[in-house]
């Protein structure tokens, strides 16, 4: 481990350290201001630390990690959404009573397994960074313990969690097994060399799939979702459906791109299968529902549908259509929960359509803001929704997929449905509720401001963003 | 000379037991032993794996298997303990009030 | 230079008149007719002070730099036919302004704000020159409009402003797969990564391939212009809509999905157009006949206008296909007329709407008594779109017809009889709405002043537009000899 | 490899070594089965051990002395001890082996035992029919895994320790019966 | 001055916009002095012109003045500009001269009716859109005029329209007239499409030129202008529209109905001669529909009780006659009978205006009678019109113009011997019914009392009428001299019947009617209901009277499916499509969220399924 690594590994030591300090801190004064105070600082130290290790890449730091372009672009895009979650959640915790520190801890460890997971290049750092992840995400989704659902979001949560890591490792131990290397880049060796017969790695890399379909919440591995975002408080479950997610597909696209898992006819009729079934469950388990956070549950799990679709398309369009559509998708999820966090009271989460009732008349703001989120969920111009489901057809289209394309249109056609009946249900003349509920603390708007400049800045000129995805080498 | 395929077998079996057990019962006790067998059958086939490669990959593989374990089975009664102090009953059916 | 203007004037006039709507509503009110003028007057100037338009295909154009990565720019253009049918828009524009004056009271700023946006929508897609920015435009249109119906809608509007969103995104969307697969046939041919509409009119591609992408084009413009199967929506949204936001509909929304077809559909897929022509014909008499059959059974005034539309641009269809310059320019004028005359029908349904909070004919009657001005200008308009001599309907309608008559006798005739079907609805709408007893004793006050101002202009334009069509057919012609030009026109 | 001294262990190479593999594996299935079947939590708990146990005679078997040691302590010792610390807490008496009961009808068994005959088919089938070479053991003892782990894989550990942090803190949070600040908010709103 | 020709459509169309818009507004006199002044104007221009015309007469016969050019596209340039020869001309002051004595006529018989203006308005917008049509140079523009006098004949039969029945009336004339309109278009296509112009004259030209004597194009062409004819003029198979249009006032029904827009089929086919010279066989469809339509109308006429619905019948039968002439190749003659059956017909109409304003709008003839001492101005005018319509010999014009048609019916080589016979037996209906009417109206005790004398303003253009009624004959030869500059002459050959003998057999006829009308309805006035009474009689009698069960035919065959199945499909059958999809898109969603049980096992057993499914897709690829 020369100097250069621990150079390169800096954003990672940064997380720890803000870790221990944030701990300390518990410790000595337990204030949730100070504790949500210092995470932020400490996540902001890490994403500056980024451009320093930016220019000691690629590099590879013992064999368990890659640090290089691709990785930092994740972990940058990791670190910018624990911020906006922090702020979240310092508004929706502030609310409750009973202490609210340990969170931050457990979001810290969770941000650093996933800045692991994003530059993992190794069977074990991809299982501990996994861990890391979950691990912390037990403590979180079950969080307001008091309360009966999220400990029954938890329960499951870690039980499901568990068994899938689990179907995981069988998996990694089959192709070890068989490639007798865990190192991704030297397993692209073994599996090109002539007479190589693919004994274990198939059904290893199925299981492994299995791993990443529950974490990815695609479709058969899907039924858990909508209870543990319905569960889980409103910043946490955007930590699931944000961060995690992200994370691991951004492994799943190094991952398979590293060992050209393009050409195993088998497995990529396995993501066919998946992305066209999440499509279709995603939007059609969400059409008649009327619970704002199932709804975007689901719509997520369709989400990550479409980014399969790209995923599959291979080549350098693919790379940037997950990469543009990713960034896309976090800013309008974090968005959406967000504004669940933020009109949330202390009784409990404002999940129910009937709380969204003439939502426009009574705080526009909040209003137009949701109601954006919605449109670039539903891919309409002026968002990064429309620029995002752009390139994914145009990856789709660049190598004629055109029977998952179809599905795809037509299963966001029936998506449109209940991102309108959302849409109507704000618009709608409320019967005069006039109170404007709880004021939304700083933080919360701040999140949210940043959330729809971003949105909006990249749905009408996404040049930069495009430029800069299209510089990361591929895996 | 070691039947590494057997061996394989035997982890299959301990991982399929396991899974039957998660699928089966309903006390939540018993579905985190049943995830403990599962781990283990796991840290098993790495352990084959790397001896049959003659690497000690396999084994540090177990060791952070074991790590994880450990971390999650803290949790997982940490969260039981709770559950039994709220529902009075550790029956994963009954909790499960969100649907639809 | 002056085209980003026009787009730019609506947005920001739409935000000042929500901005000002706080303090008076009449002020959000005269914003808004402000800046559809402005837009009015400068495309006006445009069209009369019109520079050489054999410069080449177009008039102006307005081009920078947008996304080039992937050989996008933002490239707005005008030529003959998106120069009169922006007219068409910002002159529909004004009027949907004046009209709705009283009829909206409440939220008046974001009405105002949502009905500019539309009509900068609209702007945008008959201005668009490059494919990306031309779908951007289209999507871009649906939103106000969703909520132009949803909020000032009437009974069931949250129906019909969901099911006119779907039909049209989802057709939208195979829209974009259309151009995306264009787009990737351009590069595969030329190796350029490009959405310019001009370099991508002579891609070779395969006629399987062309079939396809032109059904894409078609199949989301077929939803706009609403062709026979795909129509439904269209009763639907502007029966719910409010009068400004039916005018619009009427008025200016079936006419992009026209625009597009003469845009898009022909100049990039000539051939499979050509193959493709007899069927798009065979649909476009369908639509008129069943448009009118449709109409003839409406009890509900706003209803059976809105099914003539689908009758009228049954004709527009039938034009675009029969493809020679007769049927085109019918198809141009059809569009404009239909545009001002169902506009006018819509106004007059709105008027009786605010008055008897009724839109049902059997409850109405004996109108002419009590209100004759709004009578007597139903009975013209309702003449108008019958195809009455004399109005610019009948221009259309027969320059369509015996462009037709070249293609097929059977279709022209066909299409002939749909206009004695356009008399059956028509004279149905005079009868049971203005003549006979006034059974329910309605004494409602007559149109008022900016109502009869409104009225006149349409009276004077359609008579215009009926008597001395020239300036419009000369406009048009470099367009129809380009279409021409096509190595399947004929 | 350097040389090294002989062993106890190289006295077990010859062909009595695979009969220790099978007999463990006999019984570290066996108790899994009674595991699994058993209505008491204790009883239940104490074959878990005997399975672990029996796997760490496998891992011995497999030349991973080490791993077998570290099953012994940590995963029979200490997670296991952890498992009965809680039942005992908890003390789920005779009422909760016979709500147990009522809770395991026969009928629950049919559904997951014939979903997971065909996974155990499949994965057999995927073992059975590819090159499967019987290789000479060379054991790798705790000085090779203590190199590889203090080696290469140094982050590793790090990162554990990490994932135990984590670990501690989530339990610390839950497990906590009433947290100093809290008692306020009672579980009364759903 | 012929220069001036523009102004007669002009004016009376600017009368009527000025009625439209400011009428309401002014009193019942202005709204007189425009609407008859702006007639007046056009009348005396139609004459100065044709004095100027008639005394030099332009070179090529016809004089042709351009305003601006209507539709430019490609080869399709029609221009709205006018074209007048000896033909349009005799039309033109026809018309404007009875329009203008119906307008003095109507300023008194509408007095006191509170849409007064309005009624101007259209009266006046009829007369322009007529004088466009007459002098209309392409057949575009004649269409437009087509349309525009169907328009104000259903604006005025609606006139009244507080009462449905009108309004449904107006409707059914409209439709009707524009199914014949639609064959008409057709018909401007083809000729279009083939002919390459639709100026008629070039267009007589080049159908001269190109296609030869009964081409299938010219006879198609022929038969749609025929199809467009029969529809405005109210022939055989579209005639039904005609006797519910009596709905409307009684000048419309006078000036309409009876002098000017009816015939304006004859002055299609008149006009487009060329193209039935070219096709005989639409020639001879020409002629059978002529006297088909005079038998029927005839016997229709006779069973009538409406005094209208009889003079509206006696119209239909004598434009039969103009197109019995037209179908003979008689153009002259046709247009001939037009000039007379104008001046006539109009003249009955007033004067049963008269009498219907004097028993406060009484219709049925069997309740009024002995009106001879009690109205002797209605009484007088009405027998000269009735004489001149059943053509008392060598008095009345109509003798002269309706013995010129069967003459040369009887000489034409297309005519012969059973169409001279058929024109005799019209010739004694016609005087039958006309006899019938004016023995039951004027003979006999006085049913009901005279509530009402009429003024000068309505005797005065009835008195003027009755005496061109007279006279309108004697200018029999100067008028066929005219009309050969513009329309072929008729050539004679075949039966060789001479003028004298046709002329007595038709006066026998004549007489024949009168004496059997005498005999039934003055002397035993029982008789004509025993006729009725024996069973074939009642149901002939019904039959004829309702104009041959026609309006019953088409109402069970068109009106009421259409209507039927317009109301079923009210809401519109294919929407019911996307109802279905919405419908299985719903239960999809109903079967999914079963999946969604909740249970911690249920989801664990998908992920155990789901990967059971992706290792059996791998094992199977």
């Amino acid at each position: 481990m020369t100097g250069l690594d621990f150079i390169a590994l800096l954003p990672l030591l940064i997380l720890a350290a803000a870790t221990v300090i944030v701990m300390l801190a518990i410790a000595i004064h337990r204030c949730h201001a100070l504790s949500a105070a210092l995470t932020f600082v400490g996540l902001g130290a890490s994403f500056g630390s980024l451009w320093i290790s930016a220019c000691r890449v690629p590099c590879k730091v013992t064999p368990l990690l890659l640090i290089d372009r691709y990785s930092l672009f994740y972990m940058g895009l990791i670190t910018v959404a624990s911020l906006v979650v922090v702020l979240l959640s310092y508004g929706y915790f502030e609310k409750l009573d009973g202490d609210h520190d340990e969170l931050y801890i457990l979001m810290l460890v969770a941000t650093l397994g996933s800045a692991v997971l994003v530059s993992s290049n190794h069977f074990i750092s991809f299982f501990l960074g996994l861990e890391l992840l979950s691990v912390p995400l037990y403590g979180m989704i079950a969080y307001t313990r008091r309360r009966p659902l999220p400990l029954e979001a938890g329960v499951k949560y870690l039980v499901l969690a568990a068994v899938s890591a689990t179907f995981m490792l069988f998996g990694m131990a089959l192709v070890y097994g068989a490639l007798g290397t865990m190192r991704f880049d030297q397993m692209a060796t073994q599996l090109v060399l002539p007479g190589f017969d693919p004994w274990l790695v198939i059904p290893g890399l199925t299981l492994i799939i299995t791993g990443f379909g529950f974490k990815l919440a695609l479709a058969p591995f899907h039924i858990w979702t909508p209870d543990i975002y319905q569960g889980a408080p409103a910043p946490v479950a955007a930590y699931v459906a944000t961060i995690s997610k992200g994370a691991m597909f951004a492994l799943l696209l190094r991952y398979f791109y590293q060992i050209e898992a393009q050409g195993q006819a088998p497995v990529m009729t396995v993501f066919a299968v998946i992305a066209i079934v999440s499509m279709c469950a995603g939007n059609i388990l969400a059409l008649l529902q009327d619970n704002v956070k199932r709804i975007l549950a689901y719509s997520s799990i369709a989400h990550l549908g479409y980014l399969v679709v790209a995923f599959q398309a291979s080549g350098q369009l693919a790379i940037i259509a997950v990469g543009f559509y990713l960034v896309a998708y976090f800013i309008t999820m974090l968005g959406a929960f967000g504004i669940v966090a933020v009109l949330s009271g202390s009784a409990g989460d404002a999940d129910s359509l009937s709380d969204y009732r003439g939502l426009f008349w009574r705080r526009p703001v909040v209003a137009s803001v949701f109601t954006l989120m919605l449109f670039s969920l539903a891919g309409i111009p002026v968002t990064a929704g429309f620029i995002g489901k752009f390139y994914i057809v145009a990856a789709g289209a660049s190598v004629a997929m055109w029977s998952q394309i179809i599905v795809l249109v037509v299963t966001s056609a029936i998506g449109l449905f209940y991102y309108l009946r959302i849409v109507v249900a704000i618009f709608s003349d409320s019967a005069g509720s006039a109170d404007a509920g709880p004021a939304i603390a700083l933080p919360g708007s701040v999140a949210l401001g940043f959330l729809t400049a971003a949105l909006v800045f990249l749905g009408v000129y996404p040049q930069p963003l495009l430029g800069l995805i299209r510089s990361l080498p591929p895996g | 000379m070691l039947p590494i395929r057997e061996g394989f077998i035997v982890a299959g079996i301990l991982f399929t037991l396991g899974v039957v057990g998660v699928l089966v019962r309903r006390n939540l006790l018993f579905v985190l032993m049943s995830i403990e067998i599962m781990l283990n059958a796991a840290g098993l086939a790495f352990v084959i794996a790397g001896t049959r490669w003659g690497q000690p990959d396999g084994q540090v593989m177990f060791l952070f298997i074991l790590a994880m374990a450990a971390a999650e089975v803290s949790v997982g009664l940490g969260l039981v303990l709770e559950l039994y102090h709220q529902f009075k009953t550790l029956d994963t059916d009954a909790i499960s009030r969100m649907k639809g | 230079m002056t085209l980003l203007l026009l787009i730019l004037i609506l947005l920001i006039g739409g935000v000042l008149a929500w901005a000002a709507a706080r303090r008076s509503a009449s002020a959000a009110r005269w914003i808004a007719l402000i800046a559809v003028l402005a837009d009015f007057f400068i495309t006006l100037n445009l069209w009369i002070s019109k520079p050489a338009a054999g410069a080449g295909r177009w008039i102006t154009e307005a081009d920078w730099a947008w996304i080039p990565q992937i050989g996008v720019r933002f490239h707005l253009a005008v030529d003959g036919l998106s120069l009169l049918l922006l007219l068409l828009t910002f002159f529909l524009g004004v009027l949907s302004v004046l009209a709705s004056w009283r009829e909206i009271t409440d939220a008046v700023g974001f009405f105002h704000l949502n009905l500019l946006w539309i009509l900068a929508g609209i702007a945008g897609v008959f201005l668009a020159v490059d494919l990306f920015l031309f779908y951007f435009a289209w999507e871009l249109m649906l939103v106000p409009m969703y909520f132009l119906i949803a909020i000032w809608g009437h009974e069931d509007r949250i129906y019909a402003a969901v099911k006119f969103f779907i039909f049209t995104q989802l057709s939208g969307l195979l829209m974009l797969i259309a151009i995306l697969a264009l787009f990737f046939v351009h590069h595969g041919a030329t190796g350029v990564y490009t959405f310019e509409y001009e370099e991508l009119l002579n891609t070779p591609m395969a006629p399987g391939a062309a079939m396809w992408m032109m059904l894409g084009f078609f199949i989301a413009f077929a939803v706009k212009l609403p062709v026979i199967v795909l129509h439904t929506w269209l009763p639907d949204a502007h029966t719910e809509a409010p009068t400004a936001g039916s005018v619009v509909l009427a008025g200016l929304l079936l006419k992009t999905g026209a625009y597009g077809m003469l845009r898009f559909v022909l100049p990039l897929f000539p051939d499979a157009a050509h193959a493709f022509a007899p069927v798009a014909m065979a649909l476009g008499v369908a639509g008129i006949l069943y448009g009118a059959f449709c109409a003839f059974g409406q009890t509900d005034l706003k209803r059976l206008v809105a099914y003539t539309s689908v009758s009228h641009l049954g004709f527009v269809l039938l034009g675009i296909f029969t493809w020679n310059s007769l049927a085109l320019q019918g198809a141009v004028v059809t569009m404009i007329c239909h545009g001002i005359s169902t506009g006018a029908l819509f106004i007059i349904a709105g008027a009786i709407q605010h008055r008897l909070h009724t839109r049902e004919m059997g409850q109405m009657g004996g109108l002419w008594a009590v209100v004759p001005r709004l009578s007597g200008a139903a009975l013209f308009f309702a003449l108008a779109s019958l195809g009455l001599p004399g109005l610019g309907d009948f221009v259309g309608e027969f320059l369509v017809l015996l462009g037709a008559y070249k293609q097929s006798i059977l279709l022209s005739v066909l299409a002939t009889v749909g206009v004695l079907f356009a008399t059956f609805y028509a004279l149905k709408l005079v009868q049971r709405a203005f003549q006979g007893q006034n059974t329910f004793n309605w004494s409602v006050p007559d149109l008022a002043p900016h109502e009869g101002l409104v009225m006149a202009v349409m009276i004077v334009a359609l008579l215009w537009l009926g008597l001395y069509p020239r300036p419009v057919l000369t406009t048009f012609e470099p367009v129809v000899a380009q279409l021409e030009q096509l190595p399947a026109g004929r | 490899m350097r040389a090294r001294p002989w062993m106890f262990t190289d006295f077990c190479r010859e062909g009595k070594m695979i009969a220790a593999f099978y007999t463990a594996s006999a019984v570290a299935i066996i108790a899994t089965i009674l595991m699994l079947t058993r209505v008491n939590a204790v009883h239940a708990l104490l074959h878990l051990i005997v399975s672990l146990l029996a796997v760490a005679v496998i891992l011995f078997d497999f030349g991973a002395p080490f791993a077998a040691a570290l099953e012994v302590i940590i995963y029979a010792g200490a997670i296991m001890v952890l498992f009965v610390f809680v039942v005992m807490l908890l003390n789920l008496g005779e009422a909760a082996a016979r709500a147990e009961r009522a809770l395991l009808k026969p009928s629950a068994w049919i559904g997951p035992s014939i979903l997971t005959l065909i996974l155990l088919a499949e994965f057999l089938w995927l073992l059975g029919h590819g090159v499967a070479p019987a290789v000479q053991v060379v054991s790798q003892g705790p000085v090779e895994v203590g190199m590889a782990l203090f080696g290469p894989y140094m982050l590793g550990v790090e990162l554990a320790s990490m994932l135990l942090l984590a670990g501690l803190v989530a339990a610390y949070h839950l497990g906590t019966a009433k947290s100093p600040r809290s008692e306020a908010t009672h579980a009364s709103h759903s | 001055m012929l220069g001036l020709l523009w102004l007669v459509p002009a004016i009376p169309f600017a009368g009527a916009l000025w009625l439209a818009v400011v009428g309401p507004r002014l009193r019942e006199r202005a709204v007189a002095v425009i609407g008859t002044g702006s007639i007046a104007a056009a009348t005396i221009v139609s004459l100065l012109i044709g004095a100027q015309f008639l005394s030099s007469p332009p070179a090529s016969g016809a004089y042709t003045q351009t305003l601006w050019t209507w539709v430019g596209v490609g080869t399709f340039q029609p221009g709205i500009a006018f074209y007048l020869d000896a033909l349009s001309l005799v039309m033109v002051v026809v018309v404007t001269f009875v329009s203008f004595l119906i307008h003095l006529y109507s300023t008194e018989f509408m007095h006191g009716d509170e849409g007064y203006s309005r009624f101007f308005a259209y009266m006046n917008l009829f007369v322009a859109s007529m004088v466009t049509l007459l002098l209309a140079d392409n057949l575009l523009l004649l269409y437009l005029g087509w349309e525009g006098v169907g328009l104000c004949s259903y604006l005025l039969i609606g006139f009244w329209y507080k009462d449905t029945v009108n309004g449904i009336a107006g409707q059914k004339a409209f439709i009707v007239t524009r199914a014949g309109d639609t064959a008409m278009a057709v018909g401007l296509y083809l000729l279009f499409h083939n002919l390459g112009t639709l100026r008629i004259q070039d267009l007589m030209q080049a159908a001269h030129d190109h296609w030869a004597v009964g081409s299938p194009l010219a006879v198609a062409a022929g038969l749609l202008l025929l199809g467009g004819a029969v529809g405005k003029s109210a022939q055989l198979p579209l005639q039904t529209w005609l006797p519910d249009a009596m709905a409307g006032p009684t000048p419309t029904s006078a000036l309409i109905h009876a002098a000017t827009m009816v015939t304006a089929g004859v002055y299609l086919i008149a006009r487009t001669h060329v193209v039935y010279e070219l096709a005989p066989a639409a020639q001879f469809a020409v002629a059978m529909v002529g006297i088909l339509t005079l038998l029927m109308a005839g016997c229709s006429a006779l069973t009538q009780w409406d005094i209208k619905r009889v003079l509206a019948y006696s119209t239909i039968s004598q434009i039969g006659y103009m197109f019995l002439a037209l179908g003979v190749g008689a153009w002259g003659a046709a247009i001939f009978h037009f000039m007379t059956h104008a001046f006539f017909k109009a003249l009955l109409f007033l004067a049963s205006g008269i009498v219907i304003e004097a028993l406060h709008h009484e219709h049925n003839i069997f309740r009024m009678g002995g009106l001879r001492k009690e109205l002797p101005v209605a009484f007088w005018t009405f027998l000269a019109g009735g004489c001149a319509l059943a053509g008392l010999p060598l008095i009345t014009a109509g003798f002269y113009s309706k013995d010129l048609i069967l003459w040369s019916t009887a000489n034409s080589p297309i005519g012969g011997a059973l169409l001279w016979v058929g024109g005799l037996i019209g010739v004694l209906f016609t005087s039958l019914y006309t006899f019938r009417l004016i023995f039951l109206v004027f003979f006999g005790d006085v049913k009901t009392p005279v509530s009402h004398r009429p003024g000068m303003t309505m005797g005065g253009p009835v008195m003027v009428l009755a005496a061109l009624a007279i006279i309108g004959g004697f200018v029999k030869g100067s008028f066929e001299t005219l009309m050969t500059t513009a329309l072929p002459p008729f050539h004679e050959a075949g039966l060789g019947v001479s003028e004298l003998v046709s002329s007595t057999v038709a006066g026998v006829a004549f007489a024949l009617g009168l004496v059997v009308a005498w005999y039934i309805w003055v002397l035993h006035p029982a008789l004509a209901d025993q006729a009725v009474e024996f069973s074939g009689g009642r149901l002939l009698h019904r039959f004829w009277f309702s104009d041959w069960g026609m309006d019953w035919l088409y109402d069970r065959l068109l009106v009421r499916p259409l209507v039927w199945a317009a109301t079923i499909n009210k809401n519109d059958v294919i929407d019911s499509i996307y109802d279905g999809i919405a419908a299985v898109t719903t239960t999809f969603y109903r079967a999914a969220s079963l999946t969604e049980t909740g249970k911690l096992r249920w989801h664990a057993a998908w992920i155990a399924g789901g990967t059971v499914v992706t290792l059996a897709i791998v094992m199977l690829l």
